[in-house]
C-alpha cells in the first residue's frame, strides 16, 4: 500500500543532508565539548558554528541561544524560567486560550505555586487581539506568552503588534514558534520578541532537541541546574549531534522557504477547496492569516478518531484535535476556544502537508475521505439525511 | 494500539443500522464526550432476535457497539442483561486503558435497549 | 598523532551497533510515537521496545521508567519533582557534598525557595557513611539523594545501607547512578531505592538522553508540562532515537559486563601502580569501594590545567578537578570535602579508561607523565628538589 | 580554545627559571587560586637587561608570565612598568574570557618585581 504522510505538524521525517551532518558526532567525534583536549575542542567549535547559524538565521546574537531537549523544555524554561527570576518585580502572567500544552501547562502550575494568570481570548479564527492582550496586562505583569502559529488550526498570531503593546508595558513577550520556525520569518529583532522557542523535529530535524532565544538582559532561572553549559542557563552534556542536526535543518529550510511555501500554499488550496465539497463540512482557522500547510475540518456527525482509523487504513496519516485521540473526555481545547461545540469539535480533522506530498497524493486523499465521511455518517445516529 | 479483533469489528461492523419494529431501543452517551450509542433490539419469547446498532465515536466505541451485537443475539434478555463493558473489551482481546471508561458503552446501550423493551411490554400489557 | 582517549567518565564513543539501531528512527520511521497510524504506532513500538527493555535490566517495570535529555534532567527531576509533589508533608532535603553539581545545585536552588537541606560530609577517602545521613534525617525529611558512584575520584557508596536507613525513616531515597550504570549492578530492587537516574552518552549511547527509575506510588510534578507523554511526567515529543539507543547500550553493557570490569581493573592498577612511582604524587579516592575504570592523582607543586594541555600535546585526553577547566577560582569541591587543601587540589589529574584503551596506552601514558610532572615542576616557584 | 601564539608561549617558554644576582624580585597570586607567578628582573641604567619566571598555574598562566618577559625585557622600569594585563592578553592574540582575571597576573607581578627593585635601589642609597 502506498502510504502518504499529512500529518507534518505531528513531526517531520529527518532530512538525508541532515543524518549526515549528525553523523560524525556519533562517531569519531564524540567528545564532550567541555573538555580541553581535541575530541572536546573539535565539539565544541561544532556546536558554536551551530549556535552561529541558529542565531544569524534568526537575527540573534550567539549568545542569545540556548539549546534543549526540544519545544517542551524551551517553553518550560521561558516560562518557568523568567517567572522565577522576576518573581520579586511581579507575580502576574499572561497567555492565550489556544496555546499548546507545553505552554498552558506551564503558566497554569505557576498558578498553582502562587503566580496569577490572565488567559486572553480568540476570536472565532483562533486569532488573539492586541486590544485583548493589552487589556489582561497589569503593573505586575512579568511575562506574555502568545504562540506565533497554532499547531492545530494554523492561525499566525500578529505577534509584532502584541509585541509592541506587551513592550510598551515592561513585561517580557515570549512566542511559541515551534510550528513557525523554517516556515514563516521568525527574525526576533523584526517580531519585537524577547523570547521564542523553537523545535528541530518540526523541521526536518532530529527529535529531542530544540532552541530557546533569550534576548541579551532577560534573565532566568534555569529549569535544569547542575554544570556550566549553556552559560550556565541550561546544564548536561550537550546533544552534540542533535544540535548539529537541527542548525543543519533549519539552514536547509531557509534555502528554499519561498518556494516551497508557494507549492504548499497551491497544494493546501486544492486541498480545502475539495474538502470543502462535503456537505456539513467546516473549515477551521484563519483562511488568510494561515500556516501553508494547514488544513483543518470538521465533519459534522462523526467522530476524528474513526476518521483517522479509516484514513490509516487506507495509507493515509493524518490526525484530530478528538478528545479520543489524546485519551480525555474533551476535544481540542483550541477548537472549544474558537467557539465550536463540543460535538463539532470531536469531528475535526488536521492534514499537514510537507515536502513529500504532491498533487497526486491530494487528489488521492479527496477521493477517498468523502467515502470515509459517508460511510461513517451511515454509521452515526447523529445523522439524518 | 488496537486488537487485531478491534480492527475487524471497526472495519466490517455487524449489525449496522435501524430496525423499523424495533420493541426496545436504548441510547448512551452524549455527544459533549465524543461518544452515543444508539441500540435497536427485536426481542421475541424473551430472546433477543434481531438487534442493530449506530455509533457517533471513536474506534473503540464502534467495535464494542458491533460486537456486542454479537454477544446478545440468540441471548434472553435476562442473559444478555448480565454482559459487562468488562465482558465486551474481554471479547475484543483488550481495549487500550484509557478507552475502558470513555468508549465502552455497549453494554449500558444494551441493558437500556431492555429496559426499554420491558417498559414497552408493561405499557401494552396495562393498555 | 596516535589519540589515546582516556576521559570515558566525561563521555564515550556510540558503539556502532547502537547508531545502527537508531538509524531507522532518523529514516523512514519517523513517526509521532503519540499518533494513531502505521508511522506513529511502529515508533510507539520501539519506544515501548526500548522501555521493557531498560526497566528489565535495572530490576524494574516499565511504568516505572520516565525517559529524560540526560543525567542532568533525571536529577533535577529526580529532585525538584518529589520536592514540589511533597512539599506539604515536608520541605528538608539531605544530600552529600561530592554530588554532581546536577544534583547539588537542584538542591541548593530550592534551598532558595525555602526548603532546608542538610549537607551530608566524606571522609577523606570521599565515602558517604550511612551513619552520617541517619544522623541528618529529620521528621520533616522527604527525600535524600547520594550518588551511587562518584564521577571525579571513582569512590562507589555504599547505597544499600544507606537507602535502608532512609526508608526506616520514610523518605525517598534517589540515587544518580550515572557513573555506574552499564558497569555495575543497578538493580533497584536489590539498591532498595525509590529513584535512579542515568545516561546514555555515560555508557557508549548518544548524547541528550537518559532515563530516570520512579519506584511506583512515588509522585512527581513535571520539570517539563506540556503532552501526555511519558505518563504525564515528561512532556515533550519523545527522542526516539536516541531512546533506542539507550536501550541498545545499556543491553550491550550488560552483555559483557563482568569479563570487561575484570580487564578494566587490570589495567587500572597497572596506571595506578605506575603513578605511585612519580614522587609527591596522592592517589585520590577509595581503593577497595572504586570504580574498575578510575584512577584519580594530585601531583603536588603543579596546576591540572597545564598537565592536561601538555597531555594533549601528546595525544592523550584525559581529565582535571582543576579550576581553570571550570573557569571558577575554586577546584573540584570533590577533592575539598574530602579534606584536600586547595593547593593540592588543583594539581589533580583524572583517567577513566573504557573498552578501546588496552595495555599499550596504559605504558604509554606512564612513559609520558613522568616527563610532564617534571618539566611543570622545574617551572614551578613551589617546588624545591 | 586557546590562540596559537598561547599555545606556542606554553609549549616553548620564554625565559623559564631565576637569576641568582637578581635585583628584583615580584611574587603574585596565590596557590589557593591555583596561579602563582614569580618572576625576577636584573635592572642596569634603569633598563631591565635580564628577566625570568616560575609558575604554577594553568595554560594562560604559563603564556602569559613567558610573554610578558618578552615584552619587558630592553624595556626601561619606567615603560615597563606600564604594561597592562590587557596589552598581554593583546599579544597572545587574546584570551578566552574566563581566563582574563584569574590566570592573568603577568603584569603585576612586572610591577611588583620593579617596585622590589626600587626598594632595593632606595635601601642600597641610604646605607
Ligand atoms: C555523576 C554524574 N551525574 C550527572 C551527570 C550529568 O549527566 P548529563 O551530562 O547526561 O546531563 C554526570 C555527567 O556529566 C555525572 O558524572
Ligand atoms: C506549538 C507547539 N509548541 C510546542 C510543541 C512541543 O514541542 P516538542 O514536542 O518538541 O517538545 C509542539 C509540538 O509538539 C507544538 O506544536
Amino acid at each position: 500500500m502506498n502510504e502518504i504522510y499529512m500529518d507534518h505538524a505531528a513531526t517531520t521525517p529527518v532530512r538525508q543532508e541532515v543524518v549526515e551532518a549528525m553523523l560524525p558526532f556519533f562517531g569519531s567525534e564524540y567528545g564532550n565539548p567541555s573538555s580541553v583536549y581535541g575530541w572536546g575542542r573539535r565539539s565544541r567549535q561544532a556546536l558554536d558554528q551551530a549556535r552561529d547559524k541558529v542565531s544569524e538565521l534568526i537575527g540573534a546574537e550567539a549568545s542569545e541561544i540556548i539549546f534543549t531537549s526540544g519545544g517542551s523544555e524551551g517553553a518550560n524554561l521561558a516560562i518557568k524560567g523568567v517567572a522565577w527570576a522576576y518573581q520579586t518585580k511581579g507575580k502576574h502572567i499572561v497567555s492565550s486560550a489556544v496555546e499548546h500544552h507545553a505552554v498552558l501547562d506551564s503558566v497554569l502550575w505557576l498558578k498553582k505555586q502562587g503566580f496569577e494568570v490572565t488567559i486572553v481570548p480568540v476570536d472565532e479564527e483562533g486569532m488573539v487581539s492586541p486590544a485583548e492582550v493589552e487589556k489582561a496586562l497589569r503593573p505586575d505583569t512579568i511575562l506574555v506568552s502568545i504562540m506565533h502559529a497554532n499547531n492545530e488550526v494554523g492561525t499566525i498570531q500578529p505577534i509584532k503588534e502584541i509585541a509592541e503593546v506587551v513592550r510598551g508595558h515592561g513585561a517580557f513577550f515570549h512566542t511559541d514558534a515551534v510550528q513557525t520556525a523554517g516556515v514563516l520569518d521568525i527574525n526576533v529583532a523584526e517580531l519585537g520578541v524577547d523570547l521564542l522557542s523553537l523545535s528541530a523535529h518540526k523541521l526536518y530535524g532530529p527529535k529531542g532537541v530544540g532552541a530557546l532565544y533569550v534576548r541579551k538582559g532577560v534573565r532566568l532561572d534555569p529549569l535544569i541546574h547542575g554544570g556550566a553549559q549553556e552559560r550556565r542557563r541550561r546544564a548536561g552534556t550537550e546533544n552534540v549531534a542533535g544540535i548539529v542536526g537541527l542548525a543543519k535543518a533549519l539552514e536547509l529550510a531557509h534555502l528554499d522557504r519561498d518556494e516551497e511555501n508557494a507549492r504548499l500554499v497551491k497544494l493546501r488550496d486544492r486541498l480545502l477547496e475539495g474538502l470543502q465539497q462535503i456537505p456539513h463540512t467546516k473549515i477551521n482557522g484563519s483562511l488568510v492569516h494561515r500556516l501553508p500547510n494547514n488544513v483543518n475540518v470538521c465533519f459534522q456527525y462523526i467522530e476524528g478518531e474513526s476518521m483517522l482509523l479509516n484514513l490509516d487504513l487506507r495509507g493515509i496519516a493524518a490526525s484530530s484535535g478528538s478528545a479520543c485521540t489524546s485519551g480525555s473526555l474533551d476535544p481540542s481545547h483550541v477548537l472549544l476556544a474558537m467557539g465550536l461545540t463540543h460535538e463539532i469539535a470531536h469531528g475535526s480533522l488536521r492534514l499537514t502537508l510537507g515536502r513529500d506530498n504532491n498533487e497526486a497524493d491530494i487528489d488521492f486523499v479527496l477521493q477517498e475521505i468523502p467515502v470515509i465521511v459517508e460511510r461513517l455518517r451511515e454509521m452515526s445516529p447523529l445523522y439524518q439525511r | 494500539m488496537y486488537s487485531d479483533k478491534v480492527m475487524d469489528h471497526f472495519t466490517n461492523p455487524r449489525n449496522v443500522g435501524e430496525i423499523s419494529d424495533a420493541n426496545g431501543i436504548g441510547e448512551v452517551g452524549n455527544a459533549r464526550c465524543g461518544d452515543i450509542m444508539k441500540l435497536w433490539i427485536k426481542v421475541e419469547d424473551d430472546v433477543i432476535t434481531d438487534i442493530k446498532f449506530k455509533t457517533f465515536g471513536c474506534g473503540a466505541a464502534i467495535a464494542t457497539s458491533s460486537v456486542i451485537t454479537e454477544m446478545a443475539i440468540g441471548k434472553t434478555i435476562d442473559e444478555a442483561e448480565q454482559i459487562t463493558n468488562k465482558q465486551v473489551a474481554e471479547e475484543l482481546h483488550g481495549l487500550p486503558s484509557v478507552k475502558m471508561h470513555c468508549s465502552n458503552l455497549a453494554a449500558e446501550a444494551l441493558v437500556a435497549a431492555i429496559e426499554d423493551y420491558r417498559k414497552n411490554v408493561a405499557a401494552n400489557s396495562a393498555s
